[in-house]
Formats: C-alpha cells, sequence, structure tokens
C-alpha cells in the first residue's frame, strides 16, 4: 500500500507548495511594503536603520524565510510558465539548472546582506 | 372494422370538404383557410423582401485546402445568407454550401446540440454551430476552425490529438465489487448520481481543449475534457476507493490537473455548461488530500 | 501539432481582444509574477551594497556616508525611481490580490465569480495605487 | 487491403455492442464508422430503454406491450427475444458504468411511457441514448477494438449468384474522408450493417444529416430485401422549426398537450379516453394533424405541449435537457411557457431483413439497429423499444457472426414456399430502367469466384464510381435532387397517405433519379470531400424513398403508423404478411411474407388496438 502515496509526485508538490508560500506572501509582502514606505519612508532609509531592525532575531528570521520562500515561488511560478509553454527535453533540463544556480545565488548574497545588517559572521569565506 | 378510435367526424371531414350546414367546424375550416391564405402572402413578400437583399446575413468564412489551387493559401470567403427567423450559424453554413459553393466543408450530423461535430470558432469564440443563433451575433460572423489544432480542410479540425488525450485516462468503468446476482444492479445514491451528472454531459466537442491557453503551449498538457472525463469516474462512488486512488494517480501526472492555471475559459465556452475549471479544482483538492493523509 | 500551420489570423493576432476575464487574469498575473522575481534579483543586488557598509568605518555608517546609504538615498531622490515605485507597487498589489483571487479559486471558493472578483482585483489594484501616490512621492525633488 | 473476422459498419448503440459482443466471442474485430463513434444519433435518443425488472412485470407483459403497439405486425420471435433479454442487457450497461437516473434506495429508476401497461423504461435523465453510447464506446476504447472512424462505406462486397440467398458477402469496400482514399475490408466471419435511420428523405425530421439510410440501401442493392418500408414513425412531439425531439419522457412525466382553444384534445376530442397523451405515437400524430387540419392547430401549424404543473424540482430532476433544448432551438423557456410541438419523422420500423440474430439471407452479413427490420416494431414501435433493440440484437449479431453459440433462428429469411408475388400499379416505371452505372446481377455485386476475387472487384468498382462522379465538372447538385425527394415525401408520403399523393410521389423520385444521372461533384478534392459522400448519400436516399412509397401504395389498409385515407381499416384478413421489396436487375420487385404470431407459449392473437 506504501507506494501508492508515492504518487504525489513533483507536480504535486510542487503545485501545493506555490499555494503555502503565496499563502505567507501575502501576509509578509504586505507587511514589508507597508513597513518600507509607510511606517518608513523609503527616502529615509539607511544602513543603521536596517542594521537595527535586523538585530532582533525575529525580524531576521522572518526576512530570511521571506528570502527564502519568495525566492521559491518566483523561481517556480517561472518554471511553471515554462512547462505549461511546452517546454520539453534538453531545453529543460537546462533550464531547470540555470534558474536552480540562479536561485542559490540569490539566496547566499541575501543571506550575506542580512547577516551584514545583523553583525553576524556565519559563513566569513563568502 | 377500424382497429384504431378514430373519429368519425374526422374521416368524413377529410374525405370530403363537402359537407352540408355551417357547422362550427366550418367556420373554422374556412377561417383557416383565409388565414393560410394570409399567411402565404406574408410569406411571398417575406421571400420578395430578401430576394431584395433586405434581409441577409453576412458571413465571413475560413477556406483552406491543402490540395486545391486558390485555396492552399488560407482565406476568407463572402457569403451573405437569406436570414429565416431561429436560423443557426449551422442553418446559415448549410445554405451557403448547398446554394452557394459544394465544396465548403464542415463537421455536423445531429442539429441539436448532442453529436459534438460542430464546434467552430464563431466571432472569437468556440460554440457549436447549431447551438449559435445567428440574431445573437454582429456582422459580418466570421466562422473559423477551431483554433491551436490543426485545419484539415476549410472548417475541419484534426481531432485525433483530443481524442488520445480523452482516451488516455482510462475512460471506462472499472470495479472489483459487483453485486452477485446477474441481473442485481449495483447501488448509486441520488447525491452521487447528481455529483457526477454534469461531468457525463460532455459530447466531445472539443471547444474546451481549443480555448484552453496551457492546452495550446503544452502539448501534453491532458486538457480539461479528459481531466473532467476522470472526474465523472473518480467521483463515481460505484467505482470504489482502490479504483478512486488509481483514477488519481491518473490525473496526478505531470501534465494532468496541475498544469491547469485556472483560465476558466473551457468553462465559459462548454456548449454543455459543464464546470470545467470546478472539477479540475476539486481533483486537485482531492489529489492533495488523498496524498497529506498519511504524512 | 497546436502550431504545425500556421493560421495567421486565427492563432497570433488579434486573438487578444477575444480573451475573457480568465484569461486576462492569467496573463496579468504571469506578467506581475516576472516582474516580481525580476525586481526580486535586482532588490537583493542593490541591497548587497550593505555588504561594503558593514566592514566600513563605524563612522562613516553613523554619520549616513557609507556606501549602502547614499546608493539608497540617491537613488530614492530620483523621480523616475519613485515612478517605478509605484508601478512596483500596482504590480504587488494585483499579483497580491489576484493571488488571493486564485487560492480561493483553488479551495473551490468564488469560482462563479471569478470574473468579478477578477475585476475588483484591478479595481482595488487601481485604488490602492492612486491613493499611495503621495506617499511614494514624498520627499523628492523634482 | 484489410483484413478481420468481423467487420462492424457503423458505430451507433447497435454497432458498438455489435463489436463488443463478437470480440468477446473471440473475433478480431474492426469498426468501419462514417462518423466518429460518439458522433452517432444514437447520443440524441432521450427518453429512455424498456426493460421488465422489477417485480410485477414480466417480459410477457412487455412483450404483449410491444405485439400491441405493432399492431401485430412484428414477429414474435424476435419481439420475445427482445423483451426476454433486455432486463439483463440493461443490468450489463449498468455494470459497465451507465449514469442511470435513480430510486431513493440506489436502485435503477423506471417511468412509464406511451403504450406500456407498467413503468418499465429506465432512463438516464432525458438524455439515455447519449449514456448508453458513451458508455458503449468506453467499452469499445477498453477493449482496444479497432476503429476506422471517418470512413464512409460506399459498398458492400456480395458475390453475384442469381439467388440472393446463395450470395455470400466477403467484406465492405469503403472510402477514407480525410485522404479520399478508397480501400477493401475483407470480413473472413461477417459483416454486421448497423448504420442506423434514414430520416433524412423527410425533410422534417428528428434525424441527424448522417441518417441516410446508406445500410438499408447497400443491402437493398446486393439483393436483400427490404421489409416493411413503408412503416414510418412520425413522433408527435417535435419542434416545429428545427425537428428537435421533445421526447415522450415529458407526458411520460404527466405533460399535457393543448389545441389553440385550450382543450385537452386527446381526450375531449376522444382520440384516446384512457391513455389520452400517453397513448401510442402514431395515434397522438394523428391527432394532433387532425386538430391542425380542423382549425384547431395554433398558427395553424403545432399544438401545445405543456408541463408547467410539474414544477420546477421536478422539471430539473428529470427533464433538464427538455428545458435546454427548447430554450435553444425555439427559444421558449419550458418552465414558463407550454412548448410549441408537431409530428416529425422519427424512425423506420422497417429495414434490412433479418432474423432473430440478425442475420439476412445473404450468407456472412448481418444487420442490426435503426437499419434492420428483425420486426420487433411492426406497424408501429413503442417509446423506448429502439434502444433495447440495439443492444439485445446487436449482441445477438455479434455473437453469431464470431460464430459464437447460439439457437436456431425461428424467423425466416428470403424467400421461402410462404412468400406471395405482390403487384403494384405504379404510374412510372421503378428502379433505374437504363441499368444503374452498368451493374451486373446485384449492385455493387462481382462475378468472381473466391471470396478475394469478390472484394477485389467491388474494389475496383468503387474506386471507378468514385473517380466517374469526381471527373465530371458540369450538372446537376445532389443538394437540388436531395431538396426534392425531401420536399415530394414530405409532401406526399407523410402521416396521412392517400393513392394519387403517393403515386404523385413515385414520379418525382422516378424525376429525381433522372436528374441523379446528370449529377455531378463540385468540390475536385480529395481531402474530406463531403460534397462527394452526400452525393453517393443521395444516391441511397431515392432507392429509400421509392421504397418506402411503393411500400405505402401497396398496403391498402389502415395499421400502426400506416394510415390510408381511404382504407381506414385494419384488414387482419388480407394484410397479416410483411411487405417486402427486393432490388433484381435494376428494379424493384415487390413481395410478402406472413407474419410471426406464434411465440414461445402463446399465440398473439389480433385484438382491436385501443388506448
Ligand atoms: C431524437 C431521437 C430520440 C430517440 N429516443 C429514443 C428513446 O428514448 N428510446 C428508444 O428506445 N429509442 C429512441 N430513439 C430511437 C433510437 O435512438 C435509434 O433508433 C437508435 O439510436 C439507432 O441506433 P443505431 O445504432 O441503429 O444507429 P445510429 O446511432 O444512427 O448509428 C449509425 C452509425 O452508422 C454509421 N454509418 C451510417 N452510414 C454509414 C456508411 N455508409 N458507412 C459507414 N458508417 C455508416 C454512422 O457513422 C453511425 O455510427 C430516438 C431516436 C431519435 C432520432
Ligand atoms: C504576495 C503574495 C503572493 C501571492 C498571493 C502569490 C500568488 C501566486 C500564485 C497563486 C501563483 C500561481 C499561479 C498559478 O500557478 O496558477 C503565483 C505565481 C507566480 N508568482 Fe506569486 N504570489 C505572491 C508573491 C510573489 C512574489 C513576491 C513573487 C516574486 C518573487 C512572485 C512571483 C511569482 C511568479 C514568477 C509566478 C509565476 C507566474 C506565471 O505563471 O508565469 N509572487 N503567485
Ligand atoms: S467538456 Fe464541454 S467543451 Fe469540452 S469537449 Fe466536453 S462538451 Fe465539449
Ligand atoms: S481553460 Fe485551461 S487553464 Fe484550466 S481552467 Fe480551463 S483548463
Ligand atoms: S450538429 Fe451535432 S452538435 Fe451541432
Amino acid at each position: 500500500m506504501a507506494e501508492r502515496y508515492s504518487s504525489f509526485r513533483a507536480g504535486g508538490r510542487l503545485w501545493l507548495w506555490q499555494r503555502i508560500t503565496a499563502a505567507f506572501l501575502v501576509v509578509v509582502l504586505a507587511f514589508h511594503f507597508f513597513l518600507l514606505h509607510f511606517v518608513h519612508h523609503a527616502d529615509e532609509v539607511t544602513f543603521a536603520m536596517s542594521a537595527g531592525r535586523m538585530e532582533t532575531w525575529s525580524y531576521y528570521s522572518l526576512m530570511i524565510l521571506f528570502l527564502v520562500t519568495a525566492t521559491f515561488h518566483g523561481v517556480n511560478g517561472v518554471y511553471n510558465a515554462l512547462i505549461n509553454a511546452g517546454l520539453t527535453g534538453v531545453k529543460r533540463q537546462a533550464v531547470k539548472v540555470v534558474l536552480g544556480v540562479a536561485s542559490l545565488l540569490l539566496l547566499v548574497q541575501g543571506f550575506r546582506t542580512a547577516n551584514a545588517w545583523a553583525g553576524i559572521d556565519l559563513l566569513p569565506i563568502l | 372494422m377500424s382497429t384504431q378510435r378514430q373519429q368519425p367526424e374526422t374521416e368524413t371531414e377529410t374525405e370530403s370538404t363537402e359537407s352540408e350546414g355551417e357547422t362550427a367546424q366550418e367556420r373554422r375550416l374556412d377561417e383557416k383557410r383565409r388565414r393560410a391564405e394570409e399567411r402565404e402572402r406574408k410569406r411571398v413578400e417575406a421571400e420578395e423582401r430578401a430576394a431584395a437583399d433586405a434581409e441577409r446575413y453576412h458571413l465571413k468564412v475560413f477556406r483552406y485546402d491543402p490540395e486545391v489551387e486558390g485555396k492552399q493559401e488560407p482565406r476568407f470567403d463572402d457569403f451573405h445568407v437569406p436570414y429565416e427567423p431561429g436560423m443557426t450559424v449551422l442553418d446559415a453554413l448549410i445554405y451557403a454550401r448547398d446554394q452557394f459553393d459544394a465544396s465548403l466543408t464542415f463537421r455536423h450530423s445531429c442539429r441539436q446540440a448532442i453529436c459534438g461535430s460542430d464546434a467552430l470558432f464563431v466571432n472569437g469564440s468556440q460554440r457549436l454551430g447549431c447551438q449559435t443563433q445567428l440574431s445573437d451575433l454582429d456582422q459580418p460572423v466570421r466562422i473559423e476552425p477551431l483554433p491551436h489544432s490543426e485545419v484539415v480542410k476549410d472548417l475541419v479540425v484534426d481531432m485525433e490529438h483530443f481524442y488520445d488525450q480523452m482516451e488516455s485516462v482510462e475512460p471506462y468503468f472499472q470495479t472489483e465489487n459487483r453485486p452477485e446476482g446477474e441481473l442485481e444492479e449495483q447501488r448509486q445514491s441520488r447525491e452521487n448520481r447528481e455529483k457526477i451528472k454534469k461531468s457525463t454531459r460532455c459530447i466531445w466537442c472539443g471547444a474546451c481543449m481549443s480555448s484552453c491557453n496551457i492546452a495550446a503551449g503544452d502539448n501534453e498538457y491532458l486538457g480539461p475534457a479528459a481531466i473532467n472525463k476522470a472526474y465523472r469516474f473518480a467521483m463515481d462512488e460505484r467505482e470504489g476507493e482502490d479504483m478512486k486512488q488509481r483514477r488519481l494517480e491518473i490525473i496526478e501526472q505531470e501534465h494532468g490537473v496541475w498544469r491547469c492555471q485556472t483560465q476558466f475559459s473551457c468553462t465559459e465556452v462548454c456548449p454543455k455548461d459543464i464546470p470545467l475549471t470546478e472539477h479540475i479544482q476539486e481533483l486537485k483538492r482531492e489529489a492533495v488530500k488523498s496524498n497529506l493523509k498519511f504524512w | 501539432m497546436s502550431q504545425s500551420y500556421d493560421r495567421g489570423l486565427i492563432e497570433d493576432f488579434g486573438r487578444w481582444r477575444e480573451f475573457s476575464a480568465g484569461m486576462w487574469a492569467w496573463i496579468f498575473h504571469k506578467f506581475t509574477g516576472w516582474v516580481l522575481i525580476g525586481y526580486l534579483f535586482t532588490h537583493i543586488a542593490v541591497l548587497s551594497t550593505a555588504l561594503t557598509s558593514a566592514s566600513a568605518d563605524p563612522a562613516t555608517v553613523a554619520a549616513n556616508q557609507d556606501l549602502y546609504t547614499q546608493t539608497i538615498q540617491a537613488l530614492e531622490s530620483l523621480l523616475v525611481v519613485r515612478l517605478l515605485e509605484v508601478g512596483l507597487l500596482a504590480v504587488a498589489v494585483f499579483h497580491i490580490l489576484n493571488g488571493t483571487r486564485l487560492l480561493l479559486v483553488d479551495l473551490g471558493i468564488g469560482l462563479g465569480t471569478q470574473d468579478r472578483s477578477f475585476y475588483a482585483s484591478l479595481i482595488l489594484t487601481g485604488a490602492i495605487v492612486v491613493a499611495s501616490i503621495p506617499t511614494f512621492l514624498a520627499g523628492v525633488s523634482l | 487491403m484489410y483484413e478481420y473476422d468481423v467487420i462492424v459498419v457503423g458505430a451507433g448503440g447497435a454497432g458498438l455492442r455489435a463489436a463488443i459482443a463478437a470480440q468477446e466471442a473471440g473475433a478480431d474485430v474492426a469498426m468501419v464508422t462514417k462518423l466518429h463513434p460518439v458522433r452517432s444519433h444514437t447520443g440524441a435518443a432521450e427518453g429512455g430503454i424498456n426493460a421488465a425488472l422489477r417485480e410485477g412485470d414480466d417480459w410477457e407483459l412487455h412483450a404483449y406491450d410491444t405485439m400491441k403497439g405493432s399492431d401485430y405486425l412484428g414477429d414474435a420471435p424476435a419481439v420475445e427475444a427482445l423483451t426476454q433479454e433486455s432486463p439483463e442487457e440493461v443490468i450489463q450497461l449498468e455494470h459497465w458504468g451507465m449514469a442511470f437516473s435513480r430510486e431513493d434506495d440506489g436502485t435503477v429508476s423506471q417511468r412509464p411511457f406511451g403504450g406500456l401497461s407498467f413503468p418499465r423504461t429506465t432512463y438516464a435523465g432525458a438524455e439515455t441514448g447519449h449514456h448508453l453510447l458513451h458508455t458503449l464506446y468506453e467499452q469499445v476504447v477498453k477493449r482496444g477494438i479497432e476503429v476506422f472512424d471517418e470512413w464512409y462505406v460506399l459498398n458492400l462486397a456480395v458475390s453475384d449468384e442469381d439467388d440472393p440467398a446463395e450470395r455470400s458477402c466477403h467484406g465492405v469496400v469503403a472510402y477514407e474522408t480525410a485522404t479520399g482514399n478508397v480501400e477493401a475490408f475483407t470480413a473472413r466471419d461477417g459483416v454486421v450493417l448497423a448504420t442506423g435511420g434514414l430520416g433524412q428523405v423527410y425533410d422534417h425530421t428528428t434525424n441527424a444529416v448522417a441518417n441516410t439510410g446508406d445500410g438499408v440501401a447497400m443491402a437493398y442493392r446486393a439483393g436483400v430485401p427490404a421489409e416493411d418500408m413503408e412503416m414510418i414513425q412520425f413522433h408527435p412531439t417535435t419542434l416545429p422549426s428545427t425537428g428537435v425531439l421533445i421526447s415522450e419522457g415529458v407526458r411520460g412525466e404527466g405533460g399535457i398537450l393543448y389545441n389553440d382553444e385550450g382543450e385537452r384534445f386527446m381526450f375531449e376530442h376522444g382520440y384516446a379516453n384512457n391513455d389520452g397523451e400517453l397513448a401510442s405515437r402514431d395515434v397522438v400524430s394523428r391527432a394532433e394533424l387532425t386538430e391542425v387540419n380542423e382549425g384547431r392547430g395554433i398558427e395553424d401549424e403545432y399544438v401545445h405541449l405543456d408541463m408547467r404543473h410539474l414544477g420546477e424540482e421536478r422539471i430539473v430532476d428529470r427533464l433538464e435537457n427538455i428545458l435546454h433544448l427548447a430554450e435553444d432551438f425555439e427559444g421558449v423557456d419550458g418552465l414558463e411557457e407550454p412548448m410549441p410541438v408537431k409530428p416529425g419523422q422519427h424512425y423506420a420500423m422497417g429495414g434490412i431483413e433479418t432474423d432473430e440474430y440478425g442475420q439476412t439471407c445473404v450468407d456472412g452479413l448481418y444487420a442490426v439497429g435503426e437499419c434492420a427490420c428483425a420486426s420487433v416494431h411492426g406497424a408501429n414501435r413503442l417509446g423506448g423499444n429502439a434502444l433495447p433493440e440495439l443492444i439485445v440484437f446487436g449482441k445477438r449479431a455479434g455473437l453469431h457472426a464470431a460464430g459464437g453459440e447460439t439457437e436456431a433462428p425461428r424467423v425466416t429469411v428470403g424467400r421461402s414456399d410462404d412468400s406471395e408475388a405482390g403487384d403494384v400499379e405504379t404510374p412510372v416505371e421503378l428502379g433505374e430502367p437504363w441499368g444503374s452505372e452498368g451493374d451486373a446481377v446485384a449492385d455493387g455485386g462481382a462475378a468472381a469466384e473466391t471470396a478475394e476475387a469478390v472484394v477485389e472487384r467491388s474494389l475496383e468498382r468503387e474506386r471507378e464510381r468514385v473517380e466517374r462522379l469526381l471527373e465530371r465538372d458540369d450538372g446537376t447538385q445532389h443538394a437540388e435532387i436531395r431538396a426534392a425527394v425531401q420536399h415530394t415525401m414530405t409532401e406526399n408520403v407523410n402521416v396521412f397517405r392517400e393513392e394519387a399523393a403517393l403515386k404523385e410521389a413515385l414520379v418525382d423520385i422516378h424525376a429525381a433519379r433522372e436528374r441523379y444521372r446528370d449529377v455531378y461533384v463540385a468540390d475536385p478534392s480529395s481531402t474530406y470531400n463531403t460534397d462527394l459522400i452526400q452525393t453517393i448519400e443521395t444516391r441511397n436516399l431515392l432507392d429509400i424513398a421509392e421504397m418506402i412509397t411503393v411500400g405505402a401504395l401497396a398496403r391498402d389498409e389502415f395499421r400502426g403508423a400506416h394510415w390510408r385515407k381511404k382504407h381506414q381499416e385494419r384488414k387482419d384478413d388480407e394484410w397479416l404478411k410483411h411487405t417486402m421489396v427486393s432490388w433484381s436487375n435494376g428494379s424493384p420487385e415487390l413481395w410478402y411474407k406472413p407474419v410471426v404470431l406464434e411465440g414461445e407459449k402463446k399465440t398473439y392473437e389480433p385484438k382491436e388496438r385501443s388506448y
């Protein structure tokens, strides 16, 4: 009986994650915009203030989660759109790799930036 | 001896028109004759008007034939068809074919929205020719073959791919729990029949598939009609739980339900008013649910 | 097979005029999604200037003279950037609203009113964007 | 050249069921059909399928109703086969997943239908045929039976012995619509014709445009007699503008007919004092036309069918499809207004003469469904009796053709000692006296010894015929000829028939034949040439029209659907016999064969048919 649950193929899992991340993003993205354009105006942004916020652990983790979900949601969305357009075979594999690498770079860079603000030296090599 | 309950008056009445006395029937008959003359006069007038091009519908019909010179380059032909009340797009095409150009080619058969052979692209949307009243359309009425499929000739498209998709979802009833008795039927609740009722109405016209941008882009996408077919069986309680799992596996494949982007155009064009998007979405949820059960 | 025969008019041009609400919603959602992911990459790139600031002299940072702060403020002083931000807001709001609409549709809610909820998303997006223009343009020198 | 054990021509309910049965009996089967199977007109059937399923009902009652309904022109062995086997066949459909309407306890629902003594009509909403057709096609897909769809069968490959009873059928020749190829299909064991109705000989019909009687015409020209062709059913409730059918189910559920004066004429004018609206179809059709003829029709054309009193819930539950049809094709909202209805051609009781296994007198040639006449419907078909015919006889013929186990048939086919020569005076010479297309004995037959040679010769002939039609580039178009035939049939061979009009029809048909000699196909293409196919269909319609009219002229009595002005009674002494028309040397020959009234347990004594 076990194997029938393995039928939850990548297609379905990704679909579900796209929804879950979307639901999460609704809240966080709204919060993000609100915070950085209405509470603090964009022209008031300074390194010191950003760093101040990032030093709070809860804000820091929220932003990291924001980064991860947005990256997944965005990149998976693009990938999905390409499949819908009929992308197959080698081209599709290539796109998969390119998108994977790009999101990895994005995540790493985002991480490093956040760490810079928070004053964490997690990945000193980078 | 007549074996039928025939009205005696009927016989005499139809046998001989001359009978004595001014009966109510006579009066009615006179009246009828008068009305008939009136109608005839009206008809003649109407014809004259039609002849004077008063009430003609302007059709612009897509033409293409891979073999015939002059038709190899797709083009639009104009036909001016005299309008009669109640005339449908199919009637107009038949008129144009029979009166103007016998080579005008389109599929049709039942004239009553049940055979599904005359799905066409009329004024920019997928409709059955026989189910579309000319009077509901703006002129000129543009009639084209279904988009996103190969044109064989004029308004005829290749349906093979559509049939393949329909047949790929195991579109037949399967169950392991048949009742014992030869003459005993399986039970099905009214609610369950109600649930699958709409999905069983599909006439394989292909309108939905033609309207879906995803199906247009992804050739392997099962498409709304095939998914709806799968729904019809997955939701039929007579097939039993194990079969349902199998059905879900079919629609869960990569080019199954997940490809649907809820564009709703399939639902909008379906001539049988099948809520396709709703069915697809329900299957997505069913699939997720059944997979999360033991997580 | 779908494109194997070029039917010019039918397949390519002119069809958009016949798109229905759900199709427009699909197109817009696609477009806004791509803009958002594109923006995410640029956004992180710009924010990366913070890396230099972190290692800069604390005094420069305190005086708001570090690279990050300068970059951001330079950008924010440009009208184009502010306008682009309004655009971004429009894109994001629409994506959020229509995304919510899609999530509801996925849950089987509001299928019958999907066209109306799309129009509502559009209108609401417009309203929110217009209402936030003053805030977004505040303090920018022309 | 394709070769199979059994070839089924036509993929409506009858053909599909035959293919399944033949395949289950172990045969290698192929279906050849001019429409994709799901486009067949079986899909249009609305009302239901009769089967004696429940306590209080049994096949004998059903057989009795059917014999009575047939006005004693049905053959008892066939009628009994139908009524005995229809329950198991209906349950078989249910086991194949057909979406029947259900009772509260989950069993299949049944409703009353005209002419039935028990509510025994099983149904699936008002779209029973659609469900039946799709369920059967699904089973064909499941079994992987090969289907050649959009292949138009041009003719049969039949050997050409003098006596039709000695001929045998070895296959068919078909035209692939998409490409214009003409190919032969050899059948090792049998060919089953299941080509459906012939409504296109009339212009107001519930039948599809594809219902052109091809099977009847092909079998006829191969020497197989056509039986009781004059028996045409006119359905009392069709929409006036299109001929779209409003199911008998509406009356079954309690719908009422009114004339222009608001009278419930079925009772008030005494047409059927017991059953009223639910009397047999012929009775109701004549009643309506009588009302119209006497000036009580609405707009002098139609009457009203009212179902509003049934209430929205019941209508939507059981007759939802009717609401759509009335709305789409007549612009009437059945919940708000009465629906206009008038009689329209609906069903051909007659057809290719067969026994209870679908066998014709030509060896290896079978016919089932509406194109056949096993004679279960006699002079009038009861509503809900055609669909069971498809599945019962479809199965029987498929099984027999594949060599499965069967009993000896009791209905005889072809001429025998019991047959009687007929004679009818006609105003013109019938058939194709000028020798149609240089035919041999049987039109489409071929003088040759071996099966291969027969098939080969037929193929050659058909290729020539197609070429000949395509070569001409001037002449008459088939559409004009078809319109002329439809017009004269509707004018002269309709519900009410009289001698002079019937003769006029024969003259018109003769004239149409004359014009057909000059026919040409305007479309030169070999890709999807529907002009060519319709031209060939029109040829078939000419033969069909003639058979119907000859039968109608010969039968000078009033039986079932067949009404003659000067002969207002059923003449059991003279006419308890079938009218048979055989094609012989280019013209029709009329003869008769007796009706079989002896059933398994009893003989059905003709009684007065009152409702
Ligand atoms: C509107 C309507 C409602 C009806 N309602 C009922 C009802 O409620 N109950 C009931 O019992 N009966 C009903 N009937 C009658 C019944 O539906 C038909 O008699 C029956 O469906 C005929 O089925 P068939 O399989 O013989 O033919 P069809 O379903 O007509 O199929 C004919 C097949 O033959 C093929 N064919 C024809 N010619 C050729 C050729 N030359 N070459 C290749 N293929 C060919 C066609 O492609 C098609 O597949 C109704 C009929 C109509 C018209
Ligand atoms: C804020 C809340 C958001 C919600 C509710 C949301 C919702 C959705 C949903 C439901 C989809 C799937 C559409 C489908 O497959 O049918 C989607 C697609 C997508 N989203 Fe989002 N999203 C949000 C934020 C974002 C963000 C921040 C980004 C960018 C990083 C983004 C980028 C994308 C992309 C690229 C797609 C694919 C578009 C396509 O189909 O081409 N989304 N979104
Ligand atoms: S689902 Fe509707 S539109 Fe699609 S094929 Fe079936 S009937 Fe046609
Ligand atoms: S149009 Fe296509 S995207 Fe889904 S809702 Fe219909 S299948
Ligand atoms: S002709 Fe059959 S659906 Fe239109």
